[in-house]
């Protein structure tokens, strides 16, 4: 037992990192430490530097163009990352879609879409959210019928991720309506430019465009967009779910935004001392930084537990609960950590360079933060469903 | 005891109230809150008009004649609507310190006040200080006759609505007793820089910049000080009593959402470990109205068991606004984050009054040093 | 509006604090105060005090004995007897089986009953809770059958608090087994001498003898103990869940609880400094006073609505959460403050006035007391059962 | 990176384990508790034989060689058996001073104590200092060519079971350079006074207090400061581990519960509200699995590290304890407050380890100073 990265690992972390410092733009680190809003090209600029490397498809076999890196190095790559400030891999492609075709695709989809994503060509965004449908991805009712050699897709599709990038997108749409709840669904590819399609933005509580409705009216998809067999789309999602996600704790973010929370509660007076000196200011930074220091250590063992084949199912939600509520009490004090200042808000602060002449500078983006974070207890199943599911794979109940 | 409204309380809240339902859904809010103005003149218009305007303050001046339950009232109702008028710094903050000095001259200020005629702001926090104003480094200086200020104001609500600004300096020598002391400044002065912004909960404020500019001395140092006192103090009332409202919303948009949306075939009010974090909601609600009506109940008193009730009420207003805030975002799902939606808006209002008038820290600590410890 | 006692309301504060002052043992009150068991006569002594001067029934109208007293009155007596000192009234005889005779009895039981309820000649317990049956009163098993003049009791119960001083039980009991859950059942007036009745102890976690189980064997009971009609007996029970229970927040004893504490915490070194002026701890014992002053408040309110002729339903049940919580709290505090001395175990010093030579004299009871007093949000209908209630009565979900 | 147990370490665990299993059980360790002895005698020998006795200690010394992680192991195994035995105060505080100063008298004393013939108690803190062992009142002189002590000690576990006590005392002149040095002292010797009770957890302790009790040096200061550090880090990871064992016990009782009793007709595990809770006490074990493997990796360096990751455990392991502890019993109901039913005890036991070693606030505290804050 031992619990240090050994040599081979070191070196595999000393690469990285090198790489890192070589290629990642300072200006592209600034951007994401200073919690501004990335842009398409942001997020191209940086999966281009991991593509040219081979570094961009880090779950993918390496006969499909993947690095070949197990679980740990996974998760040293993102520790490196999250510390430098690089922007994170926009999971829908590289991640998601990527991997349901290399398991269920054609000959001719994996011909077609594998290189495309590997080259950054595809922005993808992901089509399982309803209005009616959300934790409970069985009750959807997008509808898919077939006619000659087409699908006719009607429905609606809703917090749809960066939907307004995106020029395919993996769905799930229900193609036997007779079919008891989780059956009859199948997964299929949309030309995001195909007629019928149409993105609105969702504007999230701080004015954040990040999310789409998506509407489907009568558009046409091939049949040959179909992945897996008919009516077994479930099979595909269910795959993607017990997927292995290394990142799921955020413990590399978790670790740089401590590291932001501290400094700033330095800068900041409080009765005329820095504020990380009031005990109970740094008392409750303290406890936070105890609990990273176990959730770094439990997502390692998990992570070394997937490098020797373990299967990480229901562990990843207990990653994820531990992760997405230690990352919202850190936004939580950090917007605390500023008192009035939080007041302030600049919409132009997250898209444009102008600096801000009100408060200190590290100010602008925390109560957003703390806002839009609301989200990561929300997202990819709500942490009471997270719970639900430890309750009753882990523990049976 | 007697913990009945009297029959002027509840057609004071129900005027008003009345008004808010028929005047200023939620739609109208946010067709405010995008326009330049960022309020309703109107709507101030007619609170002026049915003496919204004067409630805290005392029939001789020409206000209402009520007190902190009365102030309670209305912050209430004003939060369940979720309103942009400058309420707070124009009446609670700005005209509590006119009625305190009750000079000839804030006297008649606070007439135009209660006449909907003059909007006020407070500028008393400045930058790096935090929630503390007892430290100022903006100054007074005695010239021409007259006095001019120079200092940075900061996160000023409603700054730059303001037609006066009543400002605390340190005072020199000169001046008046050597301490903090408040002055009127016309905003429209030379050497007053106004930096408006909205903040993240919609509403406004500035950063004020005084370099030399004049100003009219307003009170001196020791009648400044029970001026701002009374001013914070009733500054804290009306926000407790806002959060209450704000929190009495989202708890029932919250209880209607869990009872009508479906998951899995049935309403997601049927899951147990929902409806016990819509419970415990509740019961934050309830506790936090009642520490809201001790606040209210003791702010016209003076001494030590007032400033413990303010504080009390603003240091558990804060922990239980963050809590049935972020409890509601959550029961709700994505929908809870939506910016189209109600919701919301009244969560960022309740977290973000957190950060007026001192945080739950702030006034855990205060209320802290306040405690009484007796002997074993 | 005015939350502040009126003058009537302030004369009988003083009539109470000065009765309780002349007529409350000082040895009696020390022993409250300094966490000691009290036993049998302890109890008696102060409710025959309360009884010589018209105050023990204090729900019963006043044909029957009571004082006459509304909800504010009671709320005063509670608060000033807890920070006196004064025993708890034990409620099984005057506060429970007494307002169900008043209510449901035969004039032969209020005749018999009653008046030795008032002088405490009758020690009652309660017997609801059964094995299998805790916060579901609806399944117990406890069999009644009737033969001839009587019944023949057959079954368990158990939780019975004081049952080892009892004379007398009130029970549920199942009279017929066909019926539907909560309908079958009987409300039955059992003597602790008759036969086939036996008493055996359950020890708490802490060692105290406070609970028992109470085994029920061919036991006779006349026909004439019954109360209210056979196989209704949930009208009994209901009717009590129902019935306003002023001191239920416990707002007296926290008060007084959280004055010993500070006591304690101003007795206490920590880094040679009083552990009451430690930023973390005091915060602490802030946080704890900030939300008892509002439970105070949010209790006055209910009591007032009582007042007015409100029924306190499930109001109870926010207030028992609450108070139940609080109190918890506190007692952790008090264990955490006496640091290591809070392992020291001396039973004798619960039952004996045997001063303890070890450590400061306040530590002895603290670690039991928390322990014990997990107890408070299980008993009575646990914590979440009361959550339920509110789930269902105030919310409608 | 390796996770995976050595073959060594993970017989050692298996042995101690079906050990503890086989003679051990729950109604034999409460006979234990209620005898005069208070633990087995014929356990510790059992022990000796094992080699557990040794299991922390270099070879060299006679010991098994192992260093945090075997302690660990030993210790959560202890944790789940909810032993009596000195294992905390003979092996893992008194065995670790006498392995640390190592002098011939160490040395022997120490084959003695893996030979299960010799019982140790370390008697460092003092009324009135809570966890802080830095200021002293005991104090030794010079008499006689020997030294004597005079002093009160403080909740010193298994005072009264031991052969040798272990004292820490203020130097004078004459004795040693002036510091904290380390003295043994035989617990029959004039001048001893011991008084025993027993803990609410069920474990010894005892007062000790000296009156120009007769000692004999053991380590002159900076020897001694490094064993009482050296001997506090391997207490605090064996209080971990053996807390974590327990909460593992806590967390199966309590899952076994919620899946048998029924109640409205279903088994209560079916109720939404009690699942998520089981699931916070599952997390909560995790997190403390995590902590305390942490400090057992670090325990034998030295350095700021090494004490963040003994610190950071000991917190997490006190706030996480009484989360498990208090959610055990509430799930349980009644049954979970009975003296005959084992659950319960290992709650008293979870919960009373936070007043040994440094509560939360002591340890968060400690953390808390050694916290890095680098600059913005």
């Amino acid at each position: 037992m031992d619990i240090h990265y050994d040599e081979k690992e070191l070196a595999f972390r000393e690469e990285v990192r090198q790489f890192i410092r070589e290629k990642l733009p300072p200006e592209l680190a600034a951007k994401v430490k200073s919690g501004k809003r990335l842009t398409k090209e942001d997020f191209l600029c940086w999966q281009n530097i991991l593509s040219e490397r081979g570094w961009l498809a880090q779950h993918w076999p390496k006969e499909y163009g993947g690095p070949g890196w197990g679980p740990v190095q996974r998760h040293i790559y993102e520790e490196e990352a999250a510390a430098a400030g690089a922007p994170w891999i926009i999971p829908f492609g590289v991640g998601m879609v990527g991997p349901v075709i290399i398991k269920f695709g054609t000959k001719a989809q994996k011909e077609k879409y594998l290189p495309r994503i590997l080259r950054n060509e595809d922005w993808w965004c992901q089509g399982y959210s309803e209005p009616g449908a959300g934790s409970d991805l069985a009750s959807l009712k997008t509808r898919a019928e077939r006619h000659g050699d087409h699908y006719i897709v009607n429905g609606q599709k809703t917090w749809t991720t960066y939907a307004h990038y995106a020029d395919m997108m993996f769905c799930l749409v229900r193609t036997d309506p007779k079919a008891k709840p989780q059956e009859g669904i199948s997964f299929l590819l949309i030309d995001m430019k195909s007629p019928g399609v149409t993105v609105r933005p969702l504007l999230l509580l701080d004015g954040e465009h990040e999310v789409n409705e998506v509407f489907l009216e009568n558009v046409k998809v091939p049949f040959e967009n179909l992945v897996g067999e008919e009516n077994k789309g479930w099979t595909c999602a269910k795959y993607l779910l017990g997927f292995e996600r290394t990142g799921i704790a955020g413990v590399g973010q978790a670790k740089e935004w401590l590291r932001q929370l501290k400094a700033i509660a330095a800068r900041e007076k409080n009765n005329g001392k820095p504020l990380i000196e009031d005990p109970s200011f740094r008392a409750r930074v303290a406890a936070v930084e105890v609990e990273l220091m176990a959730l770094e250590m439990t997502n390692l063992r998990v992570v070394a537990d997937a490098e020797k084949g373990g299967a990480p199912g229901p562990e990843s939600s207990m990653l994820k609960i531990l992760g997405s509520e230690l990352r919202q009490e850190i936004t939580d004090l950090m917007r605390r950590a500023v008192g009035p200042y939080a007041l302030p808000f600049f919409p132009e602060y997250f898209d444009t360079d102008q600096p801000i002449d009100v408060g200190p500078e590290y100010a602008p983006p925390l109560a957003a933060q703390y806002f839009n974070h609301r989200k990561v207890s929300i997202y990819g199943g709500s942490n009471e469903i997270q719970r639900n599911i430890i309750a009753k794979m882990i523990l049976g109940l | 005891m007697n913990f009945e409204l009297s029959d002027e309380q509840r057609m004071l809240q129900e005027t008003l109230s009345r008004l808010l339902r028929e005047q200023y859904p939620f739609e109208t809010r946010q067709k405010l809150l995008q326009s330049p103005q960022g309020f309703s003149r109107e709507l101030w218009h007619r609170y002026a008009e049915l003496g919204i305007l004067g409630v805290p303050f005392s029939d001789e001046v020409g206000g209402f004649g009520g007190g902190g339950i009365e102030l309670m009232l209305v912050a209430k109702a004003l939060g369940r609507a979720l309103t942009l008028e400058p309420y707070l710094a124009t009446v609670v903050l700005g005209g509590t310190v006119l009625a305190t000095v009750d000079s000839q001259r804030a006297r008649s200020l606070l007439e135009e006040v209660i006449a909907g005629q003059t909007l006020l702001a407070f500028a008393h926090w400045e930058p790096g200080e935090r929630y503390n104003g007892a430290i100022l480094s903006t100054h007074a200086q005695a010239r021409d006759g007259g006095h001019v200020l120079s200092g940075h104001k900061a996160v000023v609500l409603h700054g730059q609505d303001a037609d006066r600004l009543i400002v605390s300096a340190m005072t020199r020598e000169g001046v008046a007793t050597e301490g903090i002391a408040l002055f009127l400044v016309d905003p429209r002065s030379p050497g007053v820089t106004v930096r408006g912004y909205t903040t993240i909960d919609g509403l406004r404020a500035a950063e004020i910049q005084l370099e030399s500019a004049p100003a009219e001395l307003l009170a001196a140092p020791e009648q400044a000080a029970q001026a701002i006192d009374r001013a914070i103090g009733y500054g804290l009332v009306a926000l407790c009593a806002e959060a209450v409202g704000a929190m009495e919303v989202i708890c029932e948009l919250t209880l209607e959402y869990l009872k009508t949306r479906q998951q899995f075939g049935v309403p997601i009010g049927k899951f147990q470990a929902l409806q016990h974090r819509m419970v415990d909601m509740v019961i934050r609600l309830e506790q936090s109205r009642s520490i809201t009506l001790l606040a209210a109940a003791h702010v016209d008193d003076t001494g030590i068991d007032r400033d413990r009730a303010l504080s009390a009420a603003k240091a558990l207003i804060g922990k239980s606004g963050r809590f049935v805030a972020e409890s509601a975002i959550q029961l709700h799902g994505g929908i809870g984050m939506t910016w189209e939606y109600s919701m919301p808006h009244y969560a960022k209002r309740v977290v973000m009054i957190d950060h007026v008038l001192g945080d739950v820290d702030f006034h855990l600590d205060r209320f802290s040093s306040l405690m009484e410890v007796s002997a074993a």
